[in-house]
């Protein structure tokens, strides 16, 4: 199966509602079981592992991230929190069938609130996406907040 | 209405008023005397590696500069312009060649404070601008210390001097760079930069709070387990798990690890162990060490696992895993922590690779465990608004009066260190005798 | 600078201080004195049905939790764990089962706040935990009152007693009650939540300001009725046009409508007939209620069509329609409004869809009605930082001296129930007598 | 007349700026006669009769809500307010020309200002849509806040 | 802790303590006395051309309504009615007709401020209002004062008169009238309005400290003189460059501008000319001002380059492009700059499109000059935190003792307006002598 | 050439994510040499040379903008602010080969940051645009502000 660039748009749109939704198991299920989630902390950062990140971590980390959210005891998620994206149209990077290989670039905002405190964050993700077992898979995903070395209280979902 | 005279009446043996958390005044104070008489850290100077090189930041609520002169020393002066009051700087860091110039006027100053040049200078010719505080250039601040890369500094010109401050807590810094076969850290990267409503103090005393992890971070490290356990505890276990599975340690666990206070508010958790004891081995570090310092030595140097030590009154350094966090007040309700880390230099990556993801898995403002704490601190800030108790209970094993000039170990679910920085922090507050004064000379 | 002395000062019998309404001192000085000598509203018992069912909420400035106990009671304790003083709840609403369980080090207390087990206790053998205030738990509020489902609290130990506080005026909230042909009412949803930039007392004025509407609700009552004038006033008309056309009632209305007041600062507008007199009955209801009261007192309970009752100092409640708004003073420019409704037990929903569609309509941040209000409020909120007048004039109808201790009936459009509530205002601004005190125990 | 998929992205779109320009003639005009819009106070509220919501207005509520906002004596609306939409590309979740029932699914961001306040409203609009007169009609939207159960100061125009 | 009796204290000859402009209590007795005592600039007469026409803005932290009345004349109001408060007026501007109508309960007032009608007023027979300041209306301020279509105002009932806090600088005011054929001026559109994190007395120092541009604006003015070098200098120059290379001119030029002060703090820069000296000639403008002047006095107005001119407090005009900015003092470190241009009446259009262009280009917030200021100003606002230094020098070219009382002329880069606004600021803030406020009777 | 409607809207993207990489020369590139770039300080501003902008400004002014940027010397550009677009899909508004006129419309939030502020304005890009040297061009942008009339601190970059 070779995905059309619409393809690679209408995924990158169904995964933020994924998230926006809580459908952690069906997103958990996107991934590739080398995918590694990385949010920098350094403006253009490009050293993953000597220097800090805000989030470098792979499926198992993904998934007690996930199955955290609803431990009885997870007491910074009681009340728990609510996130939401608005994605601008993504940018297809890559299109290379041939290499199995396909790069969007999206610019969004992503909004938490929890009791009567929310925040924005502007950012812009990559996807790296490939095709395995006949559908589209997340190799890696970069989030770059446009703000990363700023200082901030909790960010408890995914962007 | 709190004064520097009602201060000491906030702290009772085993219990402290709530407005030391949550009284705006009580901030004000502690920026003007217990952050003036304290020694506070500033930097490390790997930030500051080369002449020119400066970086911003604050001690308390002043605007300083760290800059390495062209004495190859750092030097540490106020960010702001005898002019007018323009701060010199703004950038996080850089590198300002050989001078300072301000941007309003360009005044410029040497990198050690010094007034170098003003343009246009003759219009000042028979004001009498020799004789005011301007003409000194940009102030530095009142005494300065660089211990092994650390740097460290006292705003006020007199008081207690830098060993007489530390005395032998200054063991858990060395450890830390004792443990780089050359002896010397280099930062790595920028801190991570969290934003907590709250007291900083709370912080400070979670450090040394060893009966809340299997409590507060159930909900991850707890997690983290049950899934490991799922998938059949497979071996090796991965860094991550490593990391994070110690937080479930027993109470049995944290009463052994033992804890030591030292005078002035200094003390750490982990005496004889701690939850860095069973990190793997780093292939080739071992050797590297022996070859540096010989396989007693070494063994001395790697057998310390101290926990947390904290460095009254608002630091916490990790000597195994070489990471210092930055309790920076902000307001009384209000604190930006910093967490750094440091590459122990010669030896390989790895260990700083560990480290970078303790940092971020443990205390990033995206990290589970760090939402397990803000979440209590937090709520706490919250909850001390309730007139329904004026008190803070920190007595757990006090069983007597304690002298906290003198050393001590003890049992590691103690909040003796808790006490311990309460004590200095009525005795940094009051006003310094004058003797500590001479003795600082 | 405001004292507690010079409160007294700040009213007069026609006019009263603008600082009553701007000044933070007079806020401060509100929550530490008024909030506490005062029966404050709290929740409803149907929003903690079940034992261990809680709720958590404020009186004043203080956090609290409302919570049913094993004994079936209605508990309010302080949100304070007395170890470091974390909230024990955020939630809004849950259920703690047996005992609360403090998030932070695993302190427990049964629901009544008393001290259930700590720990690896034996940390505190031989400290003497056991004399401080901390080892008794949570800590419960002064007194409290569950007068037919509606809980009511105390915040000070000693004070005047609930009957002595609200005396005749409870016949509003029981004809509330007496509605239901259970008797009873339970709580329908959650509060709208609407955040005014203004003072709490210009919400609780407003209540009773009879001369507003007309003017200040032009905007969306007249045009309703000037939009349903062009469709040609068919009938029936709807609810919404019900509910909105009497806003536009002419000064002869509000005028004949009456206004009681009460001692102690409570009082209602519609003594003879309200903006809800002349809702088109509902099928079925009224022969439910003759069927649990006969008819006489079917009619007698129906009859009342009191519009706006206000309990000093801060809700109000519409009888006929089972709404309550709670003023809930954040800042003396800060209050944020909670609108309730109730469901009549075992009447028809038709009453409640009512009931709701009015909140949504009058109360809601979205509503054109609350749009208007609003305005005015900030609009004043701003305009009395102008030194032109330091006075709010109230005398509208104050022909001469008024004993406010007798209950009263006057004419709709009076401002009598403002100067009420300043003048008990100022009573519980003052420090409580003795007397009181004791008739309380 | 069937629309597109694309027909129906594009009315939400074009609804959105109506809004916006203040087109509220036209805008009501999107309507049908039956037409309600729900704006929910409780986190996915299902009840919109015997529990409050936000709003729950019919035809005569909305063009009275209209109307009123240019009366001469509208003291909240001198000077007037304005509002702005940013929204997603929306998902059609529903599209079954036999039923003749449609219904898209949008993120958005909503932009409300007046004098020198403004604040950012995050939100899913649920756009039930159906052909009639041979154009595409409003049949019911529901706009869920993200923080739908937080304080707000008032939300004057519509998002 | 600051009192009116410290406010001396804080100026020096040659240097300013810090905290007049970090101290928010130091700003709070700047509105409770400078701006009480001192003659505020309001609004522009155009504003407000037709009778009914209102402008609503604030005089310190007072709000005001500026008024045609149907006198014709202009009138300052407090914007607060004198029923409870409510601001009568919220748009920036509009047409109220014949009277103001309170939106809350329509008491209506003429647009002089008095009473003219209360709904249902035998509301109040017998009650005294007649008494009460609010029967009297909508208050005025103490004094307003229409010069040449400039409307200022003072708050106090006595104080100093317009003509003696002015004297001979209203100069500049005429001759930037004077420069339309007709001899007047009409605002041309909105203003800019930009926020500044600094305390005001910063921008209005600025106003006239010549030894910043050539530093501050390098960035801006520089860049954009090194491009038009690469572009080869085309002539004619466009007037964006005419506009912006100035900034660039040495401090030879800025020295030679001269600096003229007056009395009260009064005082302009570009006393022989001035970076609007070399504007190229609008063809058809000086023939228009020949018609109505003749050619000696066109000669003499068109002769003045005033650059800029500071009327103490806070605005400030440039004659020659007919633009006014007011630093506007929200708080000690928030401080809202409004830039007005205006139109000289029977001048050609392009005059005014060059004005135009220099305010959006110079004074916007998004203009780069703009930046390059803002920046200064609020790293001094941050700096001035700084315990290093208490005082901000201005003693640049002060070599004895200053007169402020007598006008002066001297080099372009003295501070001496500077000093002269300090020594209006410690006048205006201290009680005003009787024998001033009889003066003004 | 003749630009599709999606032509269009691609090239609006396409500018947008030039601003946010800073690659102002290809985006300096873009522009025809009359054009102006013009951000009104009076809502529904008609005129722009006699009453006050916030930006009017031809391209020598533009270049000098962007050049001032990487100046050594540009203080309130040390450290560099940062600017983020997320853009509505563009409404073509004209669409006119013949005339080689094309506008389109779009709603657009842009965040710009610096050190730990950070600050988010609503807004309406208008684009005017021509075929030349057998690419789009902008012969005119016009960006308007929400609450143009608000104040505002710096707006140091390009929305
Ligand atoms: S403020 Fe630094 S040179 Fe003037
Ligand atoms: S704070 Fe509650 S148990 Fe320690
Ligand atoms: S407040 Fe103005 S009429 Fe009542
Ligand atoms: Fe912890
Ligand atoms: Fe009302
Ligand atoms: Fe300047």
């Amino acid at each position: 199966m070779i995905p059309s660039r619409d393809d690679l748009i209408d995924f990158v749109y169904a995964e933020a509602r994924m998230l926006d939704e809580g459908r952690y198991d069906e997103w958990l299920a996107l991934w590739m079981p080398e995918g590694i989630y990385w949010m920098p902390l350094d403006y253009k950062q490009t050293d993953p592992d000597l220097i800090t990140s805000l989030l470098y971590e792979d499926q198992f980390m993904l998934r007690l991230r996930v199955e955290r959210l609803n431990g009885q005891r997870t007491f910074s998620q009681k009340p728990k929190s609510r996130c939401h994206h608005v994605i601008q149209r993504p940018f297809v990077d890559l299109h290379d069938p041939d290499a199995n290989r396909y790069v969007t670039n999206t610019s969004m905002h992503y909004v938490e609130t929890r009791l009567d405190e929310h925040f924005l964050l502007a950012l812009t993700a990559t996807h790296e996406l490939v095709v395995a077992g006949g559908a589209l898979r997340i190799a890696n995903k970069r989030v770059e907040l446009l703000n990363s070395d700023a200082a901030f209280g909790n960010i408890q979902l995914l962007p | 209405m709190h004064s520097i005279d009602t201060m000491s009446a906030l702290v009772q043996p085993h219990q402290v008023h709530r407005d030391i958390y949550i009284s705006q005044e009580v901030y004000r104070l502690e920026m003007q005397h217990l952050y003036r008489n304290a020694w506070i850290f500033v930097g490390h100077d790997s930030q500051v590696a080369k002449k020119g090189d400066y970086y911003t930041t604050q001690i308390g609520d002043q605007p300083v500069i760290m800059v390495r002169h062209s004495d190859n020393e750092v030097y540490v002066l106020y960010n702001r312009c005898p002019h007018k009051g323009t701060k010199i700087a703004i950038d996080r860091q850089g590198n300002t060649g050989k001078f300072f110039r301000c941007p309003y006027h360009a005044w410029s100053f040497k990198t050690n404070g010094c007034l170098l040049a003003i343009p246009l200078k003759k219009g000042y010719e028979g004001t009498g601008l020799g004789e005011t505080e301007s003409a000194k250039g940009m102030k530095p601040v009142g005494a300065v210390k660089n211990h092994r890369g650390f740097v460290f500094a006292r705003l006020a010109e007199t008081g207690i001097a830098f060993e007489a401050f530390f005395g032998d807590s200054l063991s858990s810094l060395d450890n830390m760079v004792d443990r780089s076969p050359a002896g010397r850290l280099e930062v790595a990267g920028p801190p991570l930069r969290y934003m907590h409503k709250c007291n900083w103090k709370m912080l400070v005393e979670n450090q040394t709070d060893t009966c809340h992890p299997m409590v507060a971070h159930e909900s991850s490290a707890g997690t983290a387990v049950k899934i490991w356990d799922e998938m059949g505890n497979p071996e090796p276990r991965p860094m991550a798990m490593q990391i994070i599975a110690p937080f479930m340690s027993p109470y049995e666990f944290f009463e052994e690890m033992g804890i030591r206070t030292w005078p002035n508010g200094h003390g750490h958790t982990g005496v004889h162990h701690s939850i860095h004891s069973d990190y793997s081995a780093i292939p080739g570090y071992f050797d590297a060490m022996v070859a540096s310092y010989g396989e007693d030595r070494t063994r001395a140097i790697l057998g310390e696992n101290r926990h947390n030590t904290v460095y009254f009154p608002n630091i916490m350094i990790k000597g195994p895993i070489q990471q210092l966090r930055n309790f920076i007040p902000l307001a009384a309700d209000r604190t930006l922590v910093e967490s750094w880390i440091y590459r122990l230099v010669d030896a390989p990556d790895m260990l700083l690779a560990r480290t970078a993801m303790y940092n971020r898995m443990i205390n990033a403002p995206t990290s589970i465990v760090g939402h397990d704490d803000l979440e209590m601190y937090e709520r706490a800030q919250e909850g001390l608004a309730a007139d329904g108790l004026d008190w803070v209970n920190v007595q757990r094993l006090r069983t007597g009066p304690e002298d906290f000039d003198a050393e001590a170990i003890e049992n590691g679910t103690t909040e003796r260190q808790m006490r311990n920085q309460f004590d200095a922090w009525v005795k940094f507050m009051a006003p310094q005798p004058a003797a500590a004064a001479r003795a600082a000379e």
